[in-house]
């Protein structure tokens, strides 16, 4: 019984436990007993994860009850690498959640339920064969379920959001079930090893391929079947959707991994072109949905689309390149996927816990009622905007090196040894830059938007009163942040890591330069934001000695009223909103959003050519969802309809039914 | 000499040719296209020219010279004279809004380079290199005569489509015969002008050559 | 218009600014500007005809630019504040949060008789005194309304060139 | 070789922070004469640096720290450009290549610190003008990035010393169709992303018109100084890498007193003759409606896009 086994069980024995405590501690000490155990839970994962990584193997087998074969989990290192970011995450959720949870999320049930989740997702990665994956994929999806619906007495929007989530976990869970099936029957084995070991281009692998990518896809929010997050994450406790947002899409993400790189690696191109397809379109969708938004968690959840629609992007990009023969590229793309992964689970946490703590301290998370909490909350606003830097992917974050290195994948893709560009290459690159390069601007715009809005300027409503929140939420926050600057600043480390958990071509694939700068030699690139934080930092120096030279006697600062023209005062509604602050960008992408107006003039009674009042009211809506969804669910309803004039309970139908089932079977039979 | 900066200058003329034309969708303004139809004959002269020279063969020379007299001087001398003479505004308004037409000028142009790198996968000289540019072109030209409100305007995606099929009559089979080229060059010219000077007429008559509105005219 | 049109144009009109008179001297505090000074103009509730010749005298004919004056969009970014008209009690308020929004040093230039005196209006119901009674004056350009060269003057005063 | 790069990125730092000034007011200057006047002189932005640093600066009420460390960032971000180009030379710090992507996120710092200041006081004009910045700079990034991209193929790095060094040796390259191409798209692209005509007039004094003026309207004194240097130099670093793009002769490769004069000479007469012509050019051009901007954009977008497939494909 090795380290890994043990830790592994570890998870399972603290998660039981927790579960126990929860149920039983009193209510007054429940949060603080529940959280600390759920963080243990975590920290074993993050232990086992690191165990992995460093090269321990092990593995462990649970026979259940169940009428099937004992469940197997032998972490692969991929396995090892997710299960370490996910429940790093796991262990700030719970650390927040001690400080945050309050009325129902703070019930018995929720913390339950959030042990188990954090398991089922510490565990996914560690599965050895489909069956143990896909239980504990489900375990994951209806604890997700429970905790999402944690506070539906409050809300009425939390039960339908948790229908939407249920619906569309569920269609996952089938097309993950239906994949599954289709290798096992290929291959012959669960097993995922056998199944990696004998891959096959067949029809049957396509077909299993395009399930578990919609499958996997649908988890990981994209486009089109990414409705649930906009829904989902504004209604779950904060803590939760951060687990949701950061941890569970990143379980959507390994899958798409594991089957592009251990299930049916070297696949055709078509597939490569595909996952670039869905990626691309979520990437650039998303964003645009996110920069319109002005409520702050659904402005992060449709993020959250984009980013993971770059990890495919990326994804895809590998196989395209793998594909066309530029294989030092290639591993470039795989390893920026696997590096948008982490960075975006560690700045998507942070994100959403800052969210939390606003809505914490003002009860609010509607940006447009929003304003000047950057003196208020001065620790929220810090670790809020590091992570925001990380989204729009500005240096010295981990948001800009997974970009970087993906951007450098693209420019890189002609093929070693002069051999001519494919056609596919030469027009799927450019694009790529190009997609990566837009989602980037307008997720600058989104997150400038989101910190500027929130925390500078002036509050837009009666938010006088709110005041920093306890100091456990500071520090899952801080430490967040401070995780997302110090991968960002010092890179090497982590790549290197993530790279050694990946089927190379050539070893290794990323060397470490300078201080913790990376380099791969493949495509011939070097970044050490290290430093150029410091040559910053040395150009800083001359700024303040020309100021002591030019202006020894440091000019004091005056203090006068906004300047409004003299006029009033500028009153806080006068302040732009977050509304207006992306007007401009619904106008621009106004074919592409379809945003519906409509303007309401009151005349004055006395005339008509003077104008008492106008109201103008413009909504962007989800096209996909109004377009796609609406008709299908009338579709299924009016089916519905019918169907239940089939069922009007008496007995005697159904022994009609069942008597002509039995005659068809027996004609069948016969035949 | 010339042999080695010969890639360079079918290249770059190819490159205005392209230029040209994806400008002629970025404007909106007739004078301005029509001074790109200018500019476009004259690279498309020039790149006959270079051809010619490559292959030293005196009849392409004498075909680039009536290229340049015909598309790069008398069709723009002629359309820039009537416009001026019968159009007020001379602002086109296009059906497809220009950021959408710009990106389907992309995608055209990419989609030319596909189909020709498909047709053309065995023969890899110097000037089918370029081919696909000459492609775009006719393509760009049916967008314009497509999206187009106003026959003159249409009329400037018409010629971009003739020169696209020039352009890709040289640059693949290394030109057609001085006769054919004289013929096709002489009723395209003839073609232009009693259609333009049609539409300025028309346009003096019923005050407008919106396609969508003269089609009352024939009942 | 067409570029050759317009070029054209810009050669056929040539210089128009007029030729600069002889720099007058440097107003006592004014070297922290160096030559560079960004006006902004409140009308503080005069009858428009000093503000007219302000407009006129910010005009490309005398083209103060070459003495290194602009008029700014923000008092944030002005030095010299130039006012005209007799203060009035609705633009009182706005006056002085006009001043206060000013970065010092500054120089405050009052440009025609009511500006300075009151003048004509100086007892009138709805005025509430010169400019000096709401804060000191630095320069005066008397007249009523004084002639765009005198004002053009004092702001090279200020700019010393 | 190390201290030659970093000899190099110090020269570049100090004298583009004593020429961007001097570009602005050449461009100036022109316009100035163009339209009749005299023109305040070419020496006239340095006066007003000098001022502007003498002055007590003023912060509203309610206003955060991001009001001082802003302005310091946007300058910042912009010095590091002056010092990261190829400008004078090619040679890069071995551990600090210039590359295209760091370069560009740099000045996206330097952008967003803007956008940031202009939110901060919480007034009408300061959001009006982060806002329309903000989308304008989201819409120019993937045509700067593509068109780069396409001048970094024939070099075959993303390094932009190498590309211009490669253009240096082998000057059949700027005239290929490709690089024409994305020459034109990067300029247009600089214009927007500087905020010259037609896409934000610098000299305009109407609010509703603004983009960078209404941004900075708030600050004042020092901070304003730090503001209007930052984009100055900013200006000034891209048209000197537009000059080195489009003419590369002049730049130095290795580091000698000859060289270095050399070098300096030339970047400081392509930056002047770009200056000169985008100031006369201006005269010529109106700005556009902020919803026109997108055509442009996408203009330039589509040639630099045309230009990256051709590459590809031509070749």
């Amino acid at each position: 019984m090795t380290a890994v086994t043990a830790g592994m069980l570890a998870q399972f024995v603290l998660a039981s436990i927790t579960a126990a405590l929860a149920f039983s501690v009193p209510a007054s000490v429940r949060a603080v007993v529940s959280g600390i155990a759920c963080a243990l839970t975590a920290a074993a994962g993050v232990v086992t994860g690191a165990l992995v990584l460093a090269g321990v193997e092990g593995s462990l087998t649970l026979a259940l009850a169940l009428p099937v074969d004992p469940l197997v989990f032998e972490p692969t290192r991929l396995g090892g690498l997710f299960m370490v970011v996910i429940s790093s995450v796991g262990v700030l959720v719970s650390v927040f959640g001690i400080g945050y949870a309050h009325g129902t999320a703070a019930a018995r049930t929720s913390w339950m339920s959030l042990a188990f989740f954090l398991l089922a997702m510490q565990m996914v990665p560690a599965a050895a064969d489909s069956v143990s994956f896909l239980l504990m994929w489900e375990t994951m999806a209806l604890c997700s379920t429970i905790l999402l619906l944690a506070e539906h007495r409050n809300r009425r929007e939390v039960s339908s959001a948790a229908i939407w989530y249920s619906a569309m976990s569920q269609l996952s869970f089938l097309l993950l079930l239906g994949g599954f099936g289709v290798l096992a029957a290929t291959v012959g084995s669960t097993s995922l090893a056998a199944i990696g070991s004998s891959v096959s281009h067949s029809p049957a692998g396509g077909l299993a391929f395009v399930l578990l990518i919609v499958g996997f896809g649908s988890k990981a929010g994209l486009v089109p079947v990414h409705v649930w997050l906009p829904r989902a994450h504004p209604e779950a406790p904060s803590h939760i959707s951060a687990a949701m947002s950061a941890a569970m899409v990143s379980v959507g993400a390994y899958g798409a991994l594991m089957v592009c790189m251990r299930l049916l690696h070297d696949g055709p191109l078509w597939w490569g072109l595909a996952i670039m397809v869905i990626g691309g379109v979520s990437a650039v969708y998303g964003i645009l949905q996110a920069s319109v938004n002005s409520n702050l968690k659904v402005l992060l959840a449709h993020s959250t689309t984009e980013n993971m629609g770059l990890v495919f992007l990326a994804i895809g990009a590998s196989v395209v390149l793998r594909g066309s023969g530029a294989t030092a590229a290639a591993d470039a793309a795989m390893l920026a996927a696997l590096l948008l992964t982490v960075s975006h689970a560690l700045f998507k946490a942070t994100l959403f816990l800052g969210a939390g703590a606003i809505q914490h301290a003002t009860g609010e998370v509607n940006l447009d009622r929003l304003g000047g909490l950057l003196r208020r909350m001065p620790w929220t606003s810090a670790a809020f905007g590091v992570a925001a830097m990380a989204a729009a992917a500005l240096p010295i974050t981990s948001g800009f090196v997974a970009e970087w290195v993906l951007l450098q994948a693209f420019i890189h893709g002609s093929p070693a040894g002069g051999a001519p560009v494919s056609v596919a290459v030469s027009v799927a690159m450019p694009l790529g830059v190009a997609i990566v390069a837009l989602t980037a601007g307008l997720a600058l715009l989104t997150f400038v938007k989101a910190y500027g809005i929130a925390f500078l300027s002036r509050p837009r409503s009666a938010q006088t009163t709110a005041s920093e929140v306890p100091v456990v939420m500071r520090i899952s926050m801080v430490v967040g942040a401070v995780a997302v600057l110090a991968v960002g600043v010092l890179p090497g480390p982590v790549a290197a890591t993530v790279a050694s958990t990946m089927r190379l071509t050539r070893e290794p694939l990323v060397y470490m330069v300078g201080a913790g700068g990376i380099s791969i030699p493949g495509i011939g690139v070097l970044l050490d934001p290290g430093a150029l934080a410091v040559l910053a930092a040395l150009i800083m120096v001359p700024i303040v000695v020309i100021v002591l030279i030019v202006s020894p006697n440091h000019p004091r600062r005056l203090s006068a009223l906004p300047w409004g023209g003299g006029g009033s005062r500028a009153r806080p509604r006068m302040q732009y909103t977050a509304t207006s602050y992306a007007e401009p960008l619904v106008r621009v992408f106004d074919d592409v959003l379809k945003p519906s107006r409509d303007v309401q003039v009151t005349h004055l009674g006395e005339s008509q050519y003077l104008v008492q009042r106008v109201q103008v009211e413009q909504r962007v809506t989800d096209l996909i969802e109004s377009r796609l969804y609406r008709p299908l669910l009338n579709r299924a309803q009016s089916f519905g309809k019918l169907a239940r004039r089939a069922q009007n309970g008496s007995i005697h139908l159904y022994l009609g039914y069942s008597f002509a089932a039995l005659l068809i079977i027996l004609v069948v039979v016969a035949v | 000499m010339f042999t080695n900066i010969y890639p360079q200058l079918i290249g770059l003329f190819a490159g205005a040719l392209l230029l040209t034309s994806t400008l002629m969708v970025w404007r909106h303004s007739l004078l301005a296209s029509i001074g790109l139809l200018a500019v476009q004959g004259v690279a498309l002269a020039a790149l006959v020219a270079v051809i010619g020279v490559e292959a030293g063969d005196a009849e392409l020379l004498l075909v680039a010279v009536l290229v340049l007299t015909v598309k790069g001087g008398v069709l723009p001398w002629i359309l820039a004279r009537e416009s001026r003479a019968t159009t007020r505004i001379t602002d086109e308004s296009p059906r497809l809004n220009p950021t959408a037409a710009l990106l389907t000028v992309a995608g055209l142009t990419i989609f030319s380079y596909v189909v020709i790198g498909r047709i053309l996968i065995h023969v890899s000289s110097v000037p089918t290199h370029a081919a696909p540019i000459g492609l775009a072109m006719m393509l760009i030209g049916f967008l314009l005569l497509v999206t187009r409100r106003r026959a003159r305007s249409q009329l400037i995606g018409f010629l971009l489509l003739d020169n696209g099929i020039a352009t890709v009559a040289f640059l693949t089979s290394g030109g057609v015969p001085l006769f054919l080229e004289l013929g096709i060059s002489l009723d395209v010219l003839l073609v232009v002008v009693i259609l333009y000077v049609f539409a300025g007429r028309m346009h003096t008559k019923f005050g407008g050559t919106d396609v969508d509105t003269l089609r009352e005219l024939h009942d | 218009m067409s570029a050759a049109g317009l070029a054209r144009m810009i050669a056929r009109a040539g210089r128009i600014a007029e030729p600069a008179p002889p720099a007058p001297a440097l107003a006592a505090g004014a070297e922290v500007f160096g030559g560079s000074v960004d006006v902004r103009f409140i009308n503080a509730g005069g009858c428009s005809d000093c503000a007219l010749e302000v407009m006129s005298a910010l005009g490309p004919v005398y083209d103060v630019e070459r003495y290194g004056i602009r008029l700014v969009a923000s008092p944030r970014h002005a030095d010299v504040l130039l006012i005209v008209g007799a203060v009035t009690q609705n633009l009182l308020e706005p006056l002085r949060r006009t001043i206060e929004a000013t970065p010092t040093p500054r120089f405050v230039i009052a440009v025609g008789d009511c500006a300075i005196s009151g003048g004509a209006v100086g007892n009138g119901y709805g005025v509430f005194g010169p400019v000096s009674s709401v804060v000191d004056v630095d320069l005066n350009v008397p007249g009523s309304p004084p002639e765009p060269a005198q004002i053009v003057e004092a702001l090279r005063r200020v700019s010393g060139r | 070789m190390t201290w030659a790069a970093i000899a190099i990125a110090l020269i570049q730092l100090v004298f583009f922070v004593f020429l961007a000034p001097l570009v602005v007011g050449v461009i100036r200057q022109v316009r100035a004469r163009l339209e009749g006047r005299a023109g305040a002189g070419v020496w006239q932005p340095w006066r007003d640096v000098r001022k502007l640093l003498r002055k007590n600066p003023v912060h509203a009420e309610g206003s955060s720290w991001i009001l001082t460390a802003g302005p310091l960032t946007v300058l910042v971000s912009s010095l590091l450009l002056c010092a990261l180009l190829p400008l004078v030379g090619t040679l890069s710090i071995p551990l600090i290549p210039n590359d295209l992507f760091v370069i560009v996120s740099l000045m996206l710092v330097g952008v967003v610190a803007l956008a940031l200041v202009g939110l901060d006081a919480g007034t009408a004009f300061g959001g009006m003008g982060s806002s329309r910045h903000m989308t304008v700079a989201a819409l120019v990034e993937p045509t700067v990035l593509l068109a780069i991209y396409a001048l970094s193929i024939p070099a075959g790095t993303s390094t932009l010393s190498v590309i211009v060094g490669t253009r240096l040796q082998t000057p059949a390259v700027i005239l290929s169709p490709v690089s024409v191409l994305a020459m034109v798209a990067l300029a247009i692209a600089i214009m927007a992303e500087t905020g010259r005509l037609p896409v934000d007039n610098p000299s305009t004094h109407l609010e509703l018109t603004m983009m960078h003026e209404a941004m900075v309207l708030e600050a004042s004194g020092r901070d304003l100084a730090w503001l209007e240097l930052g984009s100055w130099l900013k200006l000034a670093a891209l048209l000197g890498l537009l000059g080195n793009l489009a003419a590369p002769w002049g730049i130095l490769t290795d580091l000698s007193i000859w060289s270095v004069a050399v070098g300096i000479i030339a970047v400081a007469a392509k930056v002047l003759l770009l200056g000169i012509l985008l100031g006369a050019g201006e005269i010529f051009l109106a700005k556009v409606r902020l919803f026109r901007v997108p055509e442009l954009l996408a203009g330039s977008f589509t040639l630099a896009l045309l230009a990256v497939t051709a590459s590809y494909l031509v070749a």
